[in-house]
């Protein structure tokens, strides 16, 4: 067989839907700007040349629409994939997300059920403002009945793309669009290296799966757990590097349901837990991390859990890099941490 | 004191409050039979006075008369007219249950049976229905076990939704109906996105779906309409204006400037305003709705005229916010007993044989209350294990799921 | 001067309002049903008449309507009190409230505001099924310039109330309805004494404040501190008092400024904490709680912090009282705590 | 291969897609002065008509015909003029110094201006506008200083808004302007809360407020027909049809099958629809609008039909989805030039004074952006602390805030 293709995240996201779309004459992909432009992002680019404009197709301005259309489809039998264009702009869904997509199943004791995906980047450092930069996955982890999906590499970018639309279930999949063109490390002064350099840009051309609930170790270590997904898998890699601080980095993939049992036993081993993300921190997703790991481990940690998070304001526009956890604030704690 | 009025803003205020004189005065209620009926596949452009009309069929005496008198068997009228008191006689019997402790809630449809029955008369029964919770008279007009709807009412070992919705919260894929949410409106554009998808598979089946004048204010409401406009999905888009949105008047919603019909007007859908009383009229406008859907012509935005004749539900008492008897003076009378009068009229039926349908009604209840009641009430007797709660949330049960099921004991 | 009113909750919030409207020309209310009807729950009841349909009336059923235009009217200069009729129905006004009145003050720097005040019963216990019975304030205790007050008294409620209303942020006010009456104790089964017999339904008739940000510590004790907010405080009395466990109960009354010190202080005494909240446990209340107490006290703790919670499933109708987290329940928690 | 068409549903589909001849021919462009002007206090139910109509004054060879014809001081129209040439050199410049990067963004109103300007000149200093990010003519035609704008746009140390904010989401407080919202919508149904508030408080103030068309289908839309309904508000719904949502034409907004116009008709509320690149059409509708409003009349919805000349903004690039050219085959012209042709014509303007003017302008805006660059830019130069990240989240800072401003080393 040929060489591994290279990919970087969009074009694997692309990739993902795409096979989809092949192998499920179900599955329907639309949202703002995804049909004949193929997205702000490109991530849609020629799937409605390649499927036809009734399976890949533009939406009013109007993510409530958008996602109860898709809520009425999967009903019907579709199996939906929406693009929210920006994760910032997912709060008019919200009511068909939570009281409708979440609760539906259960409401109906299995009867019916909303088996749609929700695509949506999230993440700043693009000067987005904001409006253009919010991680709002931990409003959504609350909600019994969804899941949450973030990528960080291509690879898992459409592994875990195909088992969310896969998934019978309501998907909420949230693409670090800082991640979208390379690995980026935090250090925003820095040329981007491209995913090209990156292992994980060889993507299969075929359908494969990342189940979701898995989490992935992806930096072995002994002295403290990081805990992480999507943009700050790169950023707490990078500080471990720059710090030297043996750290055991978990990129969780997979918000809801959590790969509990690995964080524990990471944590069992370290003694120690740093919880990394973007979004505000004051309950955010690392608020039920350090909840959890306490609760799992409070015998064996040797000291407190800290989170390196955004800080709890709106994204500035002029000022994101002072707000965005970077390297510098990740390698401290992690040096905190294993001095405590 | 006398009641302040409002300065500077203008505060919409209905036609009385408790101690006035209940009054429709304001309203034009056209004879029957005036409204034309358009072939089911002009423009819409062509039709834009429709929201303005009331289309009505059955006129003072008993007769049909007008272009949008429907040639419908009598048997059809009598299946029409048994599922309109089967559904009152229901909505009876579960008050009456509820007020004894049975259960939690119950909301009735008196005087809008017509709306929901002969509606489901004139679809397809492979169409599928998004109803509010006063559609009741949809699976029963699909003769859909009453048993089972009881069983939901009282959350009971038999209530296939396992105790987990309100009652009247039904939900049944084998009737086409689909499953009622608590917040209002976000069926009204899920309707459209199943219409999409039946569209886009070149499926026969349209869907219909129900909302009531107050939640159209909601944004679910403008999302059908637009995606509906857009796409041109098979759909037909129910307004029930029964006049009160608990105890707030259609004046609240935005009913004193325009007809709710109107709202079609405003996306290019067409739109008629129907006499929802009259079940000779719901079903014409219904089936001319659904021939043009089924056609691939588009949606149909339809208003039925109503009255809220009983209180929003059990928990509401319409006397601290509206006229007593303001339900006597509704001017499009009753549903049922139009419809019983046509018949009588057309020499389908009797007095005797209405006296003698509704004992039968009465008592087909009544059994089916005690078949009900045997599998438990939300109160008493047989319920389903307590574990059953941590089911269904997802397809298959998480590992914190479990843990929390463990925890619980179970 | 005369002997103090006695007032249940409903009353109390309702004279909060009152006063509100009495002393401030520039105060609004409205919602669904709030005017000439007085509400479903009647805590607007007789406040139309009295000051008349341009500043209590009702409003269609349009949740996002309310809010928005609420801002609009605080960016003119009113001080608009808006009910959403149950907290299940706030979800069509999460934009509003997370990306406008939020952000509002933020995003231009302070010159525009959104002094409005969101009133809305939460909870369960009225066998409301999964759309009458939620407790969602974790989803907006996440937003950055969101402030969220919960009562637990008829006297806190008034003085809370009153400060929510004349403070210039927007404040959440969600109100335990199933303490509308009386304080539920959590057992089910047996009646409900009215709120006339606990001192806290002496308020008074006038204007008072209790800041918001300050928590209350309802009993003091030794052996564990338990933090809880609304009906839960009860709850957590209850389960003390039968379990014989000398808890240290703090009601938080305000989540969002959190009166982190009043906690700290207690946990560094017990050394012990559980935190108590009807709302579904991932990524509640509690998580923040949990983190803060791990961070803040990690050295002080004896026992894992432990979490009683409404589980992670919509609130079913028929079982709501095996999702309500009881006296039995936090008592197998507070026990199993002390033994630790 | 040939681009594939869909089957079942209905996907709109625009005149043309990149490699095609740009066309208009679907646009059916009555002739100017043929709109009759109702008395600004005649019922909304006589106006049914006026949607589907098109409201302009200048015709072909710059004449200004009519009812609609406005009867303006010549000076007037020329402040008309100036603000939108100004409009359109501060647009070029801003879009010059993105490309220098010495900002992140920016979004021209190129072929827009008179949707603002005019509206700006008709309305009274008092009123209150709640814009999009496409109305910076506002601003400029209420004469607010460039320097401070490009402040905004620079996130320099003189930005009042503290470089939160992306580039064009503007606010002044002095200047009517309200904050621009990145969430599009949300500014259109608080405008209308706004305008309740003033109306309660019987001040003379009025709203105005702007959308596009394709934000039009979000849920606020509709909230704020409804309330401006209900309540009568005292406000100005301007909906801009400048044909493209980014990559997506009018249809997918709910286009094809009506005016946006007609929206407002489905809610009772009289709606016009204007020629928007007709500076003196514009100034017309909205002084008819106002005058009803502050009469107490009510709302009014005013379709623009006007064209995005540009791409969306400095990330977009158009050719990748409509026609290149279609902006010059756009039949309604340039607003700039038609009312110079006016103004010509009246006798009131020269090329030679056009030609003048143009040049005082640039040095204008190149004066105003020294200075502001005097300030810093986004990516050189003064800015403020980087501690005020943490002000005004709350009037006064939580303790939570000030820890993390520490734990920052601030
Ligand atoms: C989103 C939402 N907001 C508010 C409510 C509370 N509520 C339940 S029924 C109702 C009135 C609905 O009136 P209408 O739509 O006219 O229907 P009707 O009851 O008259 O059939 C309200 C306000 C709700 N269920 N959902
Ligand atoms: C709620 C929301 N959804 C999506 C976007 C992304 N977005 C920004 S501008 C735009 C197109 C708006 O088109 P239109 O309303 O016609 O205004 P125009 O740009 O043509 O002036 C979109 C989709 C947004 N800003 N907010
Ligand atoms: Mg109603
Ligand atoms: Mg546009």
């Amino acid at each position: 067989m040929n060489a591994m293709p290279k990919m970087n995240m969009i074009e694997a996201i692309r990739s993902a839907m795409d096979v989809a779309l092949e192998e499920d004459g179900n599955v329907v992909v639309f949202g703002q700007d995804v049909g004949y432009f193929g997205g702000v992002f490109r991530a849609t680019e020629g799937l409605q040349r390649k499927y036809g404009p009734s399976r890949v197709f533009d939406a009013p301005i109007s993510e409530g629409g958008i996602v109860a259309v898709a809520v009425g489809m999967g009903a019907y039998g579709k199996r939906p994939v929406v693009e929210i264009q920006f994760a910032d702009y997912i709060y008019p869904a919200t009511d068909q997300l939570i009281s409708e997509a979440a609760r539906m199943r259960y409401r109906t004791a299995g009867e019916w059920w909303s088996p749609l995906t929700v695509r949506s980047p999230y993440g700043g450092g693009i000067y987005g403002g904001q409006t253009h930069s919010q991680s709002p996955e931990g409003i959504f982890t609350h909600v019994a009945g969804l899941k949450t999906v973030i990528p960080s590499t291509p690879y898992d970018a459409k592994g875990l793309l195909i088992a969310a639309i896969e998934d019978d279930d309501p998907v909420l999949f949230f693409e670090p669009k800082r991640l979208y063109n390379g690995p980026f490390d935090g250090h925003h002064d820095r040329p981007v290296q491209p995913w090209t350099q990156h292992p994980s840009s060889e993507v299969p051309e075929g359908r494969y799966v990342i189940p979701l609930g898995q989490a992935n170790v992806v930096r072995p270590g002994e002295a403290i757990t990081v805990l992480a997904y999507g943009t700050m898998v790169h950023v707490a890699l990078t500080a471990a590097k720059e710090t030297a601080v043996d750290a055991e980095i978990i990129d969780l993939r997979t918000l809801m349901p959590l790969d509990l049992e690995t964080i524990a036993t990471s944590v069992r081993k370290t003694g120690r837990c740093v919880i990394v993300h973007e979004a505000t921190r004051t309950c955010g997703f690392g608020a039920e991390l350090a909840a959890l790991v306490q609760e799992a481990c409070f015998y064996d940690l040797e000291a407190p859990i800290e989170r390196v998070t955004g800080w709890d304001t709106p994204y500035p526009h002029a000022f994101e890099w002072e707000y965005f956890p970077g390297p510098a604030r990740v390698g401290a704690a992690l040096q905190r941490a294993v001095q405590e | 004191m006398s009641y302040p009025s409002n300065v500077g803003v203008h505060i919409p205020q209905p036609s009385g409050r408790p101690g006035d004189e209940p009054t429709f005065a304001h309203l034009s209620i056209p004879a029957a039979g005036t409204v034309a009926r358009p072939a089911h596949d002009v423009s819409a452009d062509t039709m834009r006075d429709y929201p303005y009309q009331l289309i009505r069929v059955l006129d003072e005496e008993g007769g049909a008369v007008g272009d949008w008198a429907p040639s419908l068997e009598a048997s059809l009228l009598v299946r029409g007219l048994r599922a309109m008191m089967l559904t009152r006689i229901y909505d009876a019997r579960m008050v009456r249950v509820q007020r004894q402790g049975k259960t939690s809630f119950y909301m009735k449809s008196t005087g809008e049976e017509a709306v929901a029955v002969a509606a489901a008369l004139a679809l397809e029964r492979e169409d599928m229905c998004f109803p509010t919770y006063r559609q009741q008279g949809l699976l029963i007009a699909r003769d859909w076990p009453l048993t089972d709807m009881m069983n939901q009412v009282y959350s009971n070992s038999a209530d296939r939704l396992k105790g987990r919705q309100m009652p009247v919260f039904y939900s049944s894929r084998d009737a086409g109906f689909f499953s009622i949410s608590g917040n209002l409106g976000t069926q009204y554009s899920q309707a459209v996105g199943w219409a999409m998808a039946a569209a886009s598979d070149n499926a026969r089946p349209i869907a219909a779906a129900w909302i009531g004048e107050g939640a159209t204010a909601e944004g679910d409401f403008h999302y059908a309409l637009t995606f509906a406009s857009v796409y041109q999905a098979p759909v037909i888009l129910n307004i029930v204006n029964n006049q009160w949105a608990i105890s707030s008047f259609s004046g609240i919603a935005g009913g004193e400037r325009t007809t709710f019909a109107a709202r079609g007007l405003g996306f290019g859908i067409p739109a008629l305003r129907v006499d929802g009383n009259d079940f000779l009229a719901v079903h014409a406008v219904t089936a001319w709705a659904a021939q043009r859907a089924r056609a691939g012509l588009g949606p149909t935005v339809i208003e039925l005229f109503t009255y809220r004749a009983e209180g929003h539900s059990t928990s509401d008492d319409p006397g601290k916010y509206r006229p007593a008897g303001e339900s006597v003076a509704w001017p499009l009378g009753d549903p049922i007993e139009r419809l019983k009068a046509h018949l009588i009229r057309i020499g389908h039926w009797s007095e005797q044989q209405h006296e003698e349908l509704t004992q039968a009604l009465e008592e087909e209840v009544r059994v089916a209350g005690r078949l009900s009641e045997s599998f438990g009430t939300l109160t008493e007797g047989k319920r389903l294990p307590a574990s059953t709660i941590f089911d269904d949330v997802y397809k298959e049960m998480p590992p914190h799921l479990k843990a929390q099921r463990a925890q619980a004991g179970w």
